[in-house]
């Protein structure tokens, strides 16, 4: 039993520690900076995780609800001159709301059409953002200006990692609590659902919602490290990021969002080096690991370990 | 009266299904469905329990109109059921399958499963009366397996004590030996009347005529849609038009 | 999932297949159909060896499966479902309208239901369309993995002639069936199957009458 | 009312490239439900491909069009089994493997051919003008040829033993391998018909505009919108769904705002989709 | 650094979209630095006291996406210890403002723009060598209020460039009298076809168009309206080249074009450049390299009169006493700088007649005629 919850958390804690005394470990800031953003895209990711891993429902509008709340906490501190942690708040809230309203609307549909219905919503909120000058401040973008607290990159960095593991500790919440049960259900068996008296429509808003409010907090955190918001911080391309973090990582895992975002990111991000061709590599290595891994990492690191627990167990016996 | 159905009717285009059905299932009993194949059955289940809307008629549910209702708001209320192709969350273990079938009877929402005060008991409660309901198909031992993976007696089973574990008042079974080996039925029949040895009224469609003979209290024959016979099972199994229609001459009881 | 199992047909014979729940009935017809390959042996048909060749190969060559979960083309009507069972073998029109009208004769409802799409037919109805839907190529060698699933008993006894008819006609059948009374009371020779072995096999007679498979099978 | 009609018959032209772009992507993904995003990406190769040859090679202007469709249809053969491993796997690892595939192409087409716009000389520059409508002769070449190919198209779907092959391929499998119908190759024709429908639709409409790698990025997300908008699976569907939007789109640009053209046929979807879940000709659920 | 035999290095930063829409924009960019580098290294670097600097040029792809420009600079700041970076894009230099004076990893922009308020932000760190785009308005409307033309469509490219321009265009225009007739906005960096918008400003029977975005596009939009039957003028705003158009579609197109003269026109030794320009990368200069050419020959000056690769203060400090750069040595006369860094270049507009580019070699010293 102490060997599987080794296994089971070791991983973790060794993981946690590492990220505590990141920036003290002789890393660039420029590699810290990185890492800041694979931070905050990883919420992103684990809020698509939530909607799309554990409910089932493929959400292309995860770049919209980033820039909501982007933009939210923008126009809240610089518009409506409210206090910053207010605004973030409120800024999450809102996006959740939004969520709510197209929630309401998407979820008539289901599957693809449910997928191109965020899609197109999704391109609706940027191009809004990206013409509405007055309130978004056009393709100009706008300024943010955060707690002095967090001028510093280190205490960007803290405040990101402290958020990750809030969001962490929130899918691992739901991933094991009655509320995910229902979602589980939604997501593999919905007539069934129904007929065990799960309000699926419901449940799908509730998720969805759980997902906006991430999705909406990891746009704000993104505003707050750049300083500064544009348009494309609501671009639907934001959101097939999101989704080939998702696969990369393995959706429905727990750590499968977080795996996933700092790899492809981080791979993305040193590939800068080969210019040109870069995305020429990763394309076909992202074609190589859908193929190959089609659980994405952590999925197919679950399955071989498995195999080997399996195999190992099977010499034991004998 | 537990269920009462009035002049219920269901037409696809065309074609009606359902024709002007009365039908009434008394609390404990145990109600048997029979009829041709397409005779509107399982359309009869899906008009009770909302997964379709009947075109006209009522249905009451202990007194509450149900008529059109959500299928998740009737099974609230306490009727349960399992699909002619038996419908599971293949790729779950028996025990969540069980969980997600008693989620039903609990309050903890998003905020609880933060703060794990009342879910905590709640989550206690549910993994208690999975256990139970599973003890009570006889797959205690494989709770952990994964549905998918189950032979069909074993899927059948799960599925009626899915249906039961939200402690329903009714149960729709809707061919619960379908693909069942024959050595496998009389485990099933058994099963059967213990779910009414609980109080719990069960309507089940069948096509082995001597299960349902031998299990209900009453019987409905169906035919086109409509209510052909409606009787104990030696006044129906005697119905010429019953043998005519369904049982066919070689039929004996 | 099987395990060396070893069994043959003749030509024009009704043979049929029993076991319980996962004994590898389904298993075994699917690979004979060439939906799963076998890990090891072969499968002969008339005298040539089939053992791998995809689904699609072994159909034209006259073995038509009407399997266990109907696979069958839910959102397009009945007739299209019909005429894609005979999509192997470029049939003319009036070879076509004979087929329709064995079919159509064997299972009347489904001329009722012809433009009805196969996804919303009661699972009866179904079932009906999916033996149709084999028959529909006329198969030298039909395998019919439970057909009477779900069918009312006049259906049942009205297919149970129709086998013995389509067996008289020329078509060899390998029959695997829950309801041991019925398969064996119509098969001449008949296999007992258990976690994927053949552990019995005879004549339906003395099969019929063997004490033992009738506590574990026939459930009398 | 002159501007009106020359607007309409601008969104007419738009809906028939739209037109022949989705309907090739309903086979893809409303038929054999792969969500192949790529399919735009394809349709700039094919345009490229047609530029090399009637400007680069001098090939008249309809030889080019033939060959960009037969070299395409073989092109189709190509991308149909890069999706063979994920073919049975669940939508989204296929969109995912298109991503990796348009990333790859366009990537490539810059490495080679830079990133700069090209253009085709318009080989129909004459001018049509009655009652008050100027009309370039290619505009109406494109709106013709589209639909002798929608018609074409139409009739192979729905008399040859081949598309009812491609439709029991799409709704199982296994029942179409077991009634005979060899499936890769069912996938390979849809795909070599797609991507030759594609290509015809660069071929007709490249001497229009321009040329570029990233042309077709937002084409491919409104071909999906039409799909949609028609109904996963219905040819019906593709083709009106493609003129809808054409026609809605120029007439935002006239009436309402340009630059919200595309906001408001969205929108419209989304709306539609609110009412009819299943789109206007709804079959796959 | 003492023992130190290697030469020593200073590294310029550049970031850009290398890829994307805007790559040959960006790259056009990339290579008038590039030749400038090179020159400067064949001259034996930034020499400073007895020391001498090879220099290096580091550039990383930004897609014009903010956020992707924050992360190279921020890379380009603190692996590479950039102290200028090279930035061509309005709304990536906008945040870079946000970051490029915080402690220790101050760096000088090197802002290749014409929208003016970049440097209106009070940053001290930033020098903005194109002259701004409202240099352009007054003499365009002049120019076209010249030719009898009073009724104006515009169909502008979106975003804030285009709506800063159509905005001080209108202006000028309707001061000077004439009506705008109608306002389209459409994407010059997706939209593959304008017949529609065209067809949208046309029917309010306009004499002049305003045009502008890339030059590519701009060139379509002028054959469109040709072919669509306009016979009046277009002016077209500075991002949009006017030789960089007539290479698209030809001279005898380009007739009533009014815009920024050709490159090779105004300044003495531009023509040599070209054929510098021609040669190496065998396409036709563009004035993205001429500026950025003489943009990067002007810092490295700055560095040696400020005797410091390491402080971009100083460099900044250190510009207006190196100054002018003329146009008889260099690609492009760089005049000036004011203090909150736009500088002083002087630029020339064209008017396309029979064929022939006239009025191109006047040279406009714009800020002389500031109010
Ligand atoms: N794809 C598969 N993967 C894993 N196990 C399988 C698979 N298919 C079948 N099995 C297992 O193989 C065994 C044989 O199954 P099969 O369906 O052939 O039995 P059967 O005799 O037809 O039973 P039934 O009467 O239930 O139809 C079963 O235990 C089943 O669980
Ligand atoms: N969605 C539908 N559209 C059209 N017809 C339908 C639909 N659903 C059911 N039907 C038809 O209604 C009739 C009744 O079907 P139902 O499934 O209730 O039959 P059943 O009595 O359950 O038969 P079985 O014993 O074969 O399961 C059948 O003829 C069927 O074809
Ligand atoms: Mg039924
Ligand atoms: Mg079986």
């Amino acid at each position: 039993m102490t060997a599987e919850n080794l296994r089971k958390y070791g991983v973790f804690i060794a993981a946690l520690a590492v990220a505590c005394f990141l920036p003290y470990i002789g890393i660039s800031k420029f590699m810290l900076n990185v890492i800041i953003y694979a931070g905050i895209f990883s919420i992103a990711t684990m809020s698509l995780n939530i909607i799309m891993g554990y409910t089932g429902q493929v959400s292309l509008a995860q770049g919209a609800f980033y820039g909501i709340g982007a933009y939210g906490l923008a126009i809240l501190t610089n518009k409506a001159g409210l206090n910053f942690w207010m605004a973030m708040l409120l800024a999450c809230l809102i996006t959740a709301f939004v969520g709510l309203l197209i929630g309401l609307l998407a979820f008539r549909t289901k599957g693809p059409y449910f997928i191109i219905v965020t899609l197109c919503f999704n391109f609706i909120v940027y191009v809004v953002i990206k013409n509405w000058d007055w309130l978004s401040g056009g393709v100009r973008g706008q300024k943010i200006t955060g707690p002095e607290l967090f001028a510093g990159r280190e205490a960007r960095y803290y405040l990101v990692l402290g958020f990750v593991l809030l969001t962490l500790f929130i899918m691992w919440r739901i991933s094991r609590s009655l509320e995910g049960l229902g979602f589980m259900a939604v997501r593999d068996n919905e007539p069934l659902a129904d007929a065990l008296g799960i309000n699926i429509t419901y449940t799908k808003i509730v998720a969805f919602m759980i997902s906006c409010f991430l999705a909406g907090l990891a746009g704000c955190l993104g505003a707050l490290h750049t300083g500064y918001l544009s348009p494309t911080s609501a671009h639907y391309l934001l959101s097939f990021n999101f989704i080939i973090y998702l696969l990369v990582g393995g959706a429905g895992t727990l750590y499968g969002p977080i795996v996933g975002t700092f790899t492809v990111y981080l791979a993305l991000e040193f590939m800068k080096g080969i210019g040109e061709y870069r995305f020429m590599i990763f394309g076909i290595i992202l074609i190589l690991v859908v193929i190959y891994f089609p659980r994405g990492i952590v999925g197919g690191l679950k399955s071989l370990w498995k195999k080997v627990a399996g195999s190992r167990q099977a010499e034991e016996g004998a | 009266m537990l269920l009462k159905i009035e002049s219920l009717t269901k037409r696809f285009g065309g074609l009606v299904a359902v024709d002007g059905i009365d039908m009434k299932v008394e609390a404990g009993s145990i109600v048997g469905i029979v009829g041709p194949n397409g005779a509107g059955k399982t359309t009869l289940f899906n008009l009770m329990s909302g997964q379709l809307k009947p075109t006209s008629g009522r249905i009451t549910f202990e007194g509450v109109d149900i008529t059109g209702s959500k299928p998740f708001r009737i099974a609230r209320l306490g009727m349960g059921r399992t699909f002619q192709n038996t419908s599971l969350f293949d790729r779950l273990p028996l025990k969540i399958n069980m969980a997600i079938a008693r989620r039903m009877r609990t309050q903890s929402g998003f905020f609880d499963s933060l703060v794990p005060l009342r879910e905590r008991e709640e989550e206690a409660d549910v993994a208690r009366r999975a256990g139970e309901a599973l003890e009570f198909v006889g797959l205690a031992g494989s709770a952990e397996s994964i549905a998918g993976s189950l032979p069909q007696i074993a899927k059948k089973r799960l599925a009626v004590g899915m249906a039961l574990v939200g402690e329903p008042k009714l149960v729709l079974l809707d061919e619960p030996t379908g693909g069942v080996g024959a050595g496998d039925i009389s485990g099933m029949i058994e099963l059967i009347c213990q779910i009414k040895d609980r109080g719990v009224a069960v309507c089940v469609i069948e096509h082995k005529m001597r299960m349902v003979m031998g299990l209900s209290d009453r019987i409905v024959v169906l035919n086109f849609g409509r209510k052909i016979a409606c009787g104990t099972p030696e006044e129906v199994s005697g119905d010429p038009e019953v043998i005519k229609a369904y049982l066919g001459s070689g039929y004996s009881a | 999932m099987l395990d060396s199992v070893s069994l043959e047909v003749m030509s024009g014979e009704l043979v049929c297949l029993l076991g319980a729940n996962g004994a590898g009935k389904s298993t075994l017809m699917r690979t004979i159909a060439g939906l799963v390959k076998p890990s090891g042996g072969t499968i002969i048909l008339d005298c040539e060896d089939i053992t791998g060749l995809k689904a699609e190969r072994i159909v034209r060559r006259g073995v038509a499966l009407c399997p266990e979960n109907r696979h069958l083309f839910p959102r397009l009507p009945v007739k299209k479902n019909l005429s894609l069972g005979a999509y192997a073998k470029h049939f003319n029109v009036k070879v076509m309208e004979e087929c329709y009208d064995f079919a159509y004769e064997l299972f009347p409802v489904l001329r009722e239901r012809g433009e009805q799409l196969a996804g919303t037919l009661s699972g009866g109805e179904q079932q009906m369309l999916a033996i149709a839907r084999a028959l529909m190529s006329k198969p030298q060698l039909l395998l019919l993995d439970e057909p009477s699933l779900g069918l009312a008993p006049l259906v049942v006894e009205s297919i149970r002639e129709k086998i013995v008819q389509i067996v008289a006609a020329g078509t060899t059948v390998l029959l695997s069936e829950q309801n041991a009374g019925i398969a064996l009371s119509i098969s001449s020779r008949g296999y007992v199957m258990e976690s994927g072995r053949v552990v019995l096999e005879g004549d339906s007679e003395s099969l019929g009458s063997d004490p033992e498979v009738k506590k574990a099978y026939l459930g009398i | 009312m002159s501007y009106f009609f020359q607007q309409l018959v601008n969104g007419i032209m738009l809906g028939s490239v739209y037109s022949l772009v989705a309907l090739g992507l309903t086979l893809i993904f409303g038929i054999l439900g792969v969500a192949h995003f790529a399919h735009g990406h394809f349709y700039m190769l094919g345009a490229f491909l047609v530029f090399f040859l009637s400007v680069s090679f001098g090939v008249p202007y309809w030889a080019a069009l033939v060959i960009a469709v037969a070299v395409f249809c073989l092109v189709g053969v190509g991308i149909e089994f890069v999706y063979r491993p994920v073919r049975d796997k669940s939508d989204i690892n296929a969109f995912i493997v298109a991503i990796g595939m348009l990333l790859v192409i366009e990537e490539a087409v810059r490495a080679v051919w830079g990133t700069g716009n090209r253009r085709i000389t318009n080989p129909y520059p004459q001018v049509l003008k009655f009652a008050g409508i100027t009309l370039e002769l290619q505009r109406l070449i494109v709106i013709g040829a589209a639909i002798v190919l929608i018609v074409l198209l139409h009739l192979f779907i729905k008399r040859t033993r081949m598309g009812s092959a491609i439709e029991a391929v799409a709704q199982d499998r296994e029942g179409a391998a077991l009634v005979g119908i060899s499936v890769n190759r069912v996938s390979i024709l849809t795909f070599s018909v797609a991507t030759g429908l594609a290509a015809a639709a660069a071929a007709l409409a490249a001497p229009l505009a321009f040329i570029a790698p990233d042309m077709a990025n937002t084409l491919v997300l409104k071909a999906f919108v039409i799909i949609v908008l028609g109904g996963l699976g219905s040819i019906k569907g593709a083709i009106l769904g493609g003129y809808l939007l054409g026609v809605m789109e120029a007439l935002a640009i006239a009436y309402i705002s340009p630059a919200y053209k595309d906001v408001w046929a969205f929108a419209a979807l989304i709306l539609i989709l609110a009412i009819k879940p299943n789109g206007l000709f709804g079959g796959r659920d | 650094s003492c023992g130190d035999t290697g030469p020593k290095e200073v590294v310029i930063g550049l970031t850009a979209p290398l890829s994307g829409g805007g790559a040959q924009y960006g790259t056009d960019c990339q290579r008038g630095i590039e030749m400038a580098i090179e020159d400067i290294n064949k001259d034996g670097g930034v020499k400073i006291g007895d020391d001498s600097y090879d220099v290096k040029l580091s550039s990383l792809d930004d897609r014009a996406e903010p956020e992707q420009g924050v992360s190279n600079a921020t890379r380009l700041a603190t692996d590479d210890g950039a102290k200028i970076i090279f930035c061509p894009v309005a709304t990536v230099i906008f945040p870079l403002l946000d970051i490029n004076e915080k402690k220790d990893e101050e760096f000088l922009i090197l802002a290749y723009t014409s929208i003016e308020m970049v440097t209106d932000e009070g940053n001290e760190l930033i020098v903005m060598p194109p002259p701004p785009f409202t240099v352009y308005t007054k003499l365009f409307t002049k120019l076209a209020m010249q030719q009898g033309w009073t009724r104006m469509a515009m169909v502008q490219t979106t975003g804030a460039y285009g709506d800063a321009w159509a905005k001080g265009m209108g202006l000028a225009w309707q001061t000077a009298g004439g009506t705008i007739t109608d306002h389209a906005r459409a994407d010059y960096y997706t939209e593959t076809d304008f017949v529609p918008f065209l067809n949208k400003a046309l029917a309010s029977s306009p004499d002049v168009l305003l045009i502008g975005g890339p030059s590519q596009p701009t060139a379509l939009v002028v054959e469109q309206a040709k072919s669509l039957g306009f016979e009046g003028g277009f002016i077209v705003m500075d991002q949009a080249k006017i030789d960089g158009m007539a290479g698209q579609i030809g001279m005898d197109k380009m007739e009533n074009c009014i815009g920024v003269a050709p490159v090779e026109a105004p300044f003495p030794a531009t023509p040599v450049f070209a054929e510098r320009y021609k040669k190496k990368y065998n396409e036709q200069v563009t004035w993205e390299s001429a500026i950025n050419y003489t943009a990067m020959i002007l810092l490295k000056d700055a560095m040696e009169s400020a005797k410091s690769v390491e402080d971009p203060m100083a460099i900044r400090k250190a510009v207006p006493g190196v100054l002018p750069m003329s146009g008889d040595e260099f690609p492009v006369t760089l005049d000036g700088i004011e203090n909150k860094g736009l500088m002083h270049m002087p630029s020339a507009i064209t008017m396309v007649k029979n064929g022939e580019y006239t009025l191109s070699s006047d040279l406009i010293y714009w800020w002389k005629e500031k109010d």
